[in-house]
């Protein structure tokens, strides 16, 4: 099959989908001649000129403010903040607005809109735009949340969340826009609330997603060669999360290390956590291992960066103490 | 003043005694406890909401604010399930779920009110968008409060839609106070209209308890917005004459303040006495209107008493989906 | 004792702590003459007139931005946010700025500064007004989330915070500002990290904060007429949380309910029982079980309303689970 | 300009040297990778730094951008402290924990760069309340750029300091770009200056090239603002001479734009010449400026390159305490 970088397979939904129905737009920063600041969009203006490719001033909150009305009036808008850690300037647009219009209006109204960002360390760049914010969308009811690792499900997955009549915060990873993988030239998407198992195994399963499960599928080579057998599970979706599948993984391994590069309190690892132990208490052999970030800003020398994120050492390490 | 029939004229009284009425009548059931919550009203501030939606067509928008009663009645809200959300029934336009800060209607193309001050200004940049795109010539207006207008979000909103040529109508009901706060002492220059030159649009200063000029100067730059021009700022100077809500005293305005606005500059009188002086109505004819609007309002008190409450199942299956 | 309301225990710790040092003041909305949306600084202007209590526009950045600057320049603000529901508006400020100063200049600055604002449901006021996002600040290396319950717990922690060196989130509830309890007429302060058992029992732990604490008590009270014996245990500060008592209180009853009122996806909740599970895991004699909000909006409707937070029954039920 | 002495005028092409030449090895050492993760030179800029923080004296302060290197160096930073935080090393002024986008000295009243557009504008405010409150004629030098003023951060904080009348001078640099996009595509009304008269407050627009014409206007600004009148709003047009950062060839700029700014806008080769005409000073001593100034920061590299990398049980056990 073909293979595409995980930013070429982004525009690829997106030109899929405005093709397909002309309420698609995109809204941004820089989205218009730069293509956006990890070049996601390049050519796109060219393509559906700047009514469909709307390019704005610094604006976070006029900019998903102008998704929602938007959306409220039945265009389908995909907003991208450029970092996650800039959404804080918008919070009550996303929380206030979006994820409530449809609860507190009793479905008079409802957004359809994709806000499109990303997150996560690795690039030197710090406290501000370094963040793993995801465990606070995940926290408001009204909110789906999506967080692709491959070219192949950021693909399809953009285009459901494009499709949806309710709002998705869409998280991609600064780290992987260069990754290649394949993707099918027909066309498909993926529906939300089904996890994938990236990788089989019997002896425990580890729960990775966005660039965390590169990391777990490292370490489970590195322990397949120790002959400890590890089921990678990334759930693609975190609202709706794929709890049935993640269920019968436990069954089957009865261990479960959860991985989120996130700071480690309050993360989503704890809420993984509790669902397990609320549903599956009994197939557990052990405790469920969390590997978290450190609770701490991200730094900007790259010794002390890599110190605040997991990796494959650390998956491993959690994994051999309750094996 | 010629394209201003006599007919229209009658219909913005209509409403200006609709939205009084109405108004009042949230009151008292608010402090008989069947109506909780927050309740903002717009007594006072009636001309701003009836001239400007006067001044639209049924097919234009409008997004609103916690104080959004007034709005949504000119527009041409359902008494039945206004008063309905408010004593919190499933019939209400929110199904119970919203109350008075979250009234919206697709239908008449009202976007929804809004518990957060300034959380509606964007959300209008957003319908703008979309009315450019569509291209029908369709507008929204965006009303706000002077306490929103020094909101990081007005100055976002004003600048995106000025800079796109949106469709969008700001208008800003300068009532003097934002709860306690008043705008001579949190609008730096005390000038919201003059702001507008800032982003290089249209601003304008009208009396907003004078109807006709709310109308006049609105319909200019809905006019101005439908040709592609892009969005204006009003500022409506208007009080408010009761409290921020039915309990508070409002011990924080000089003494006889309020006493000495509602003497000069209710909309209601002065529209009732100009249109009897102008022959264009009778006092009989203005009682018919009032009988009738009462008889309305106690039909819609009746709907929302008479309304099952929401059923706790139905919520529950339906927001955990 | 003498019996303060927790409102004016509030007023009673903002005055001693601007008495005692004159760089304390106070910043945000209505809280000149009007005293502040709860009344709990109603005379406060009067006595320390408009240049230690300032009132400001609807401007919830400034305000947040206001107090950083003013903390990095020698003072010691107390910034009121009126409701949670509108950090949503200044979380720039609060999470990129205050909390990561001090981390991201390496200690060059630091920003003592408290950030007092109040959540939660039962008033009515729906969807915007209701919200309980203790978990967002929860997540934030560098903030110090403090959420008393009772009168002489806000009184002492509120003093302790405005002494902090590091901004503090300071966390109300607007349904306890008119309950009454004892306030010693000695100065005291409460340090953080330090939990409260505001009952001894020993068949099983609830943890519960804020309101919630309330309803713990209640149920603790109905139980004991079973002969269930509760230990309800008040962590009172998030962070810095005491550990080492909740895990010596689980070691002494072996079982744990954690209670929070916030939207159950992602609350505290689910990190309390992470934290529990790796620290106590031997000790516990089943599963921990979560009592929380629903992941709802909240709604207008009071039956609504009340069906989306947890009550004295939804405790019981969950004791008795476990029991 | 009899109060601007010739020693002060060298001084100020001492600073812009020292920007320039500081700015210049920085691009080297980020294409060597000794320097990583984002990287927004100066060059072209410095005049606005040199003339707004000469302007001011030691005990003032300033706030920064994620541009922010030359408004450190004007306010006095150290090299050495700097170019070790760009190399990530313990000795940098964040001990390698901030990189470019956070120095801050507090000794220098320097509160700090941004890595969030906008981000330092409402701290600003903070500092502004405090210098009103000490009362001892302190002033903050809020800089930013055209892309920042766009922000909602720019409105509220502007607003809130007009209002409590606080010392704080914005100085928006306004160097045609914010990234990809020009002002002109994103300042409705194209005049960030003439904002001001929204808020009732002075509005300037200077050359921000003119390294004398900025140092007089913000020189007039804090002495009103030292007076207790309040906030001043300059916008210095300037250009930004290399791409955001090092790596962006800026392919969405005019063909021939930035070749024509650079020859006609050149602060440094203007401000040089003009001193020179001026007889203020000689090529000659001009060259031993440059030398210096060299010399300078290769002793930084070389503090820098010398330094040790932050310990990380030291980073663990400060952060996690
Ligand atoms: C962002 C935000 N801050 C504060 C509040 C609390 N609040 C509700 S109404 C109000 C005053 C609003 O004043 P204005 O915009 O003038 O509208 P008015 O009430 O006068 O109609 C305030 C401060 C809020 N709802 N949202
Ligand atoms: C709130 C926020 N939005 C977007 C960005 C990404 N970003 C970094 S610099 C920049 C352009 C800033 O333009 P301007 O304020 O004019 O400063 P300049 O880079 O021209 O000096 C943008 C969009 C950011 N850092 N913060
Ligand atoms: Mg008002
Ligand atoms: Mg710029």
């Amino acid at each position: 099959m073909r293979e595409l970088d995980y930013r070429d397979a982004i525009k690829e939904a997106c030109i899929e989908e405005m093709d397909r129905d002309p309420r698609v737009f995109l809204i941004g920063e820089d989205i218009g001649v730069y293509g956006g600041a990890f070049r996601a969009y390049s050519g796109l203006l060219d393509k559906y000129g700047p009514e469909r490719v709307i390019n704005t001033p610094i604006s976070e909150q006029a900019i998903l403010g102008g998704a929602i009305g938007a959306a409220l009036t039945g265009y389908r808008p995909v907003a991208e903040i450029m970092f996650i850690d800039f959404c804080t300037l918008a919070m009550d647009q996303i929380v206030n607005q979006a994820a409530k219009i449809k609860y507190m209006t009793g479905d008079a109204l409802n957004v359809p809109m994709v806000l499109r960002t990303q997150g996560g360390a690795g690039r030197g760049i710090a406290a501000q735009h370094s963040q793993s914010l995801e465990a606070w969308f995940y926290h408001i009811p009204g909110l789906k949340v999506v967080m692709p690792a491959t070219s192949y499900d950021v693909k399809g997955l953009l285009k459901t969340a494009i499709r949806d009549n309710d709002p998705v915060v869409f998280i991609e990873h600064k780290m992987i826009y260069l990754n290649k993988g394949p993707v099918p030239e027909e066309e498909y998407t993926i529906p939300f609330g089904v996890a994938d198992i990236k990788r089989e195994g019997k002896d425990v399963t580890i729960f990775a997603y966005s660039n965390m499960l590169f990391k777990a599928l490292e370490a489970a080579d590195d322990l397949a060669k120790e002959g400890i057998s590890c089921e990678v599970f990334d759930p693609r979706t975190l609202v709706p999360l794929d709890i049935d599948a993640l269920i019968n993984s436990v069954k089957k391994t009865n261990k479960l290390v959860v991985v989120s590069e996130a700071a480690e309190r309050g993360s989503i690892a704890s809420d993984i956590m509790a669902i397990v132990n609320d549903k599956a208490f009994d197939y557990l052999d052990g405790p469920i291992k969390r590997v978290c970030g450190l609770n701490s800003a991200i730094p900007y020398n790259s010794k002390l960066e890599q110190a605040c994120i997991p990796h494959k050492e650390s998956i491993i390490k959690a994994v051999k103490e309750i094996i | 003043m010629e394209k201003l029939s006599k007919e229209l004229q009658v219909l913005m009284l209509k409403k200006l005694i609709e939205i009084r009425r109405f108004e009042e009548r949230t009151v008292q059931y608010y402090q008989r406890s069947k109506i909780w919550g927050y309740l903002h009203p717009y007594i006072g501030e009636e001309a701003v909401a009836v001239g400007a939606c006067t001044a639209i067509k049924k097919e234009d928008y409008i997004i609103s604010t916690h104080r959004g009663h007034g709005h949504a009645i000119a527009k041409g809200a359902d008494l039945n399930k206004m008063m309905a959300e408010l004593f919190g029934k499933a019939t209400g336009y929110c199904k119970g779920r919203g109350g008075s800060m979250h009234i919206a209607d697709t239908e008449l193309g009202m976007l929804g009110a809004n518990g957060i001050v300034g959380g509606g200004i964007p959300i209008s940049v957003g319908a703008g968008l979309s009315c450019k795109m569509e291209n029908k010539g369709r507008v929204i207006l965006c009303f706000f409060g002077d306490g929103a207008a020094n909101n990081g979000v007005f100055h976002e909103s004003v600048n995106m839609s000025a800079m796109f040529k949106l469709p969008v109508i700001y208008i800003c009901e300068n009532n003097l106070y934002a709860i306690s706060m008043c705008s001579r002492d949190s609008v730096a220059g005390n000038d919201i209209a003059g702001r507008a030159k800032g982003y290089g649009i249209p601003g304008y200063k009208v009396d907003g308890s004078d109807v006709i000029e709310v109308f006049e100067t609105v319909e200019k730059a809905v006019d101005y917005a439908r040709k592609g021009n892009g969005p204006s700022l009003i500022e409506a100077s208007t009080y408010i004459f009761l409290g921020h809500h039915p309990n508070d005293p409002a011990a924080y305005r000089p003494k006889g303040e309020a006493e000495h606005e509602k003497s000069k500059r209710d909309c209601l009188t002065n529209f009732k006495t100009k249109l009897i002086n102008e022959k264009i109505i009778t006092e009989a004819q203005i009682d018919e209107i009032e009988k009738d609007t009462e008889k309305r309002i106690d039909a819609a008190v009746e709907f929302a008493e008479s309304s099952p409450e929401p059923e706790l199942e139905k919520f529950l299956s339906e927001v955990m989906s």
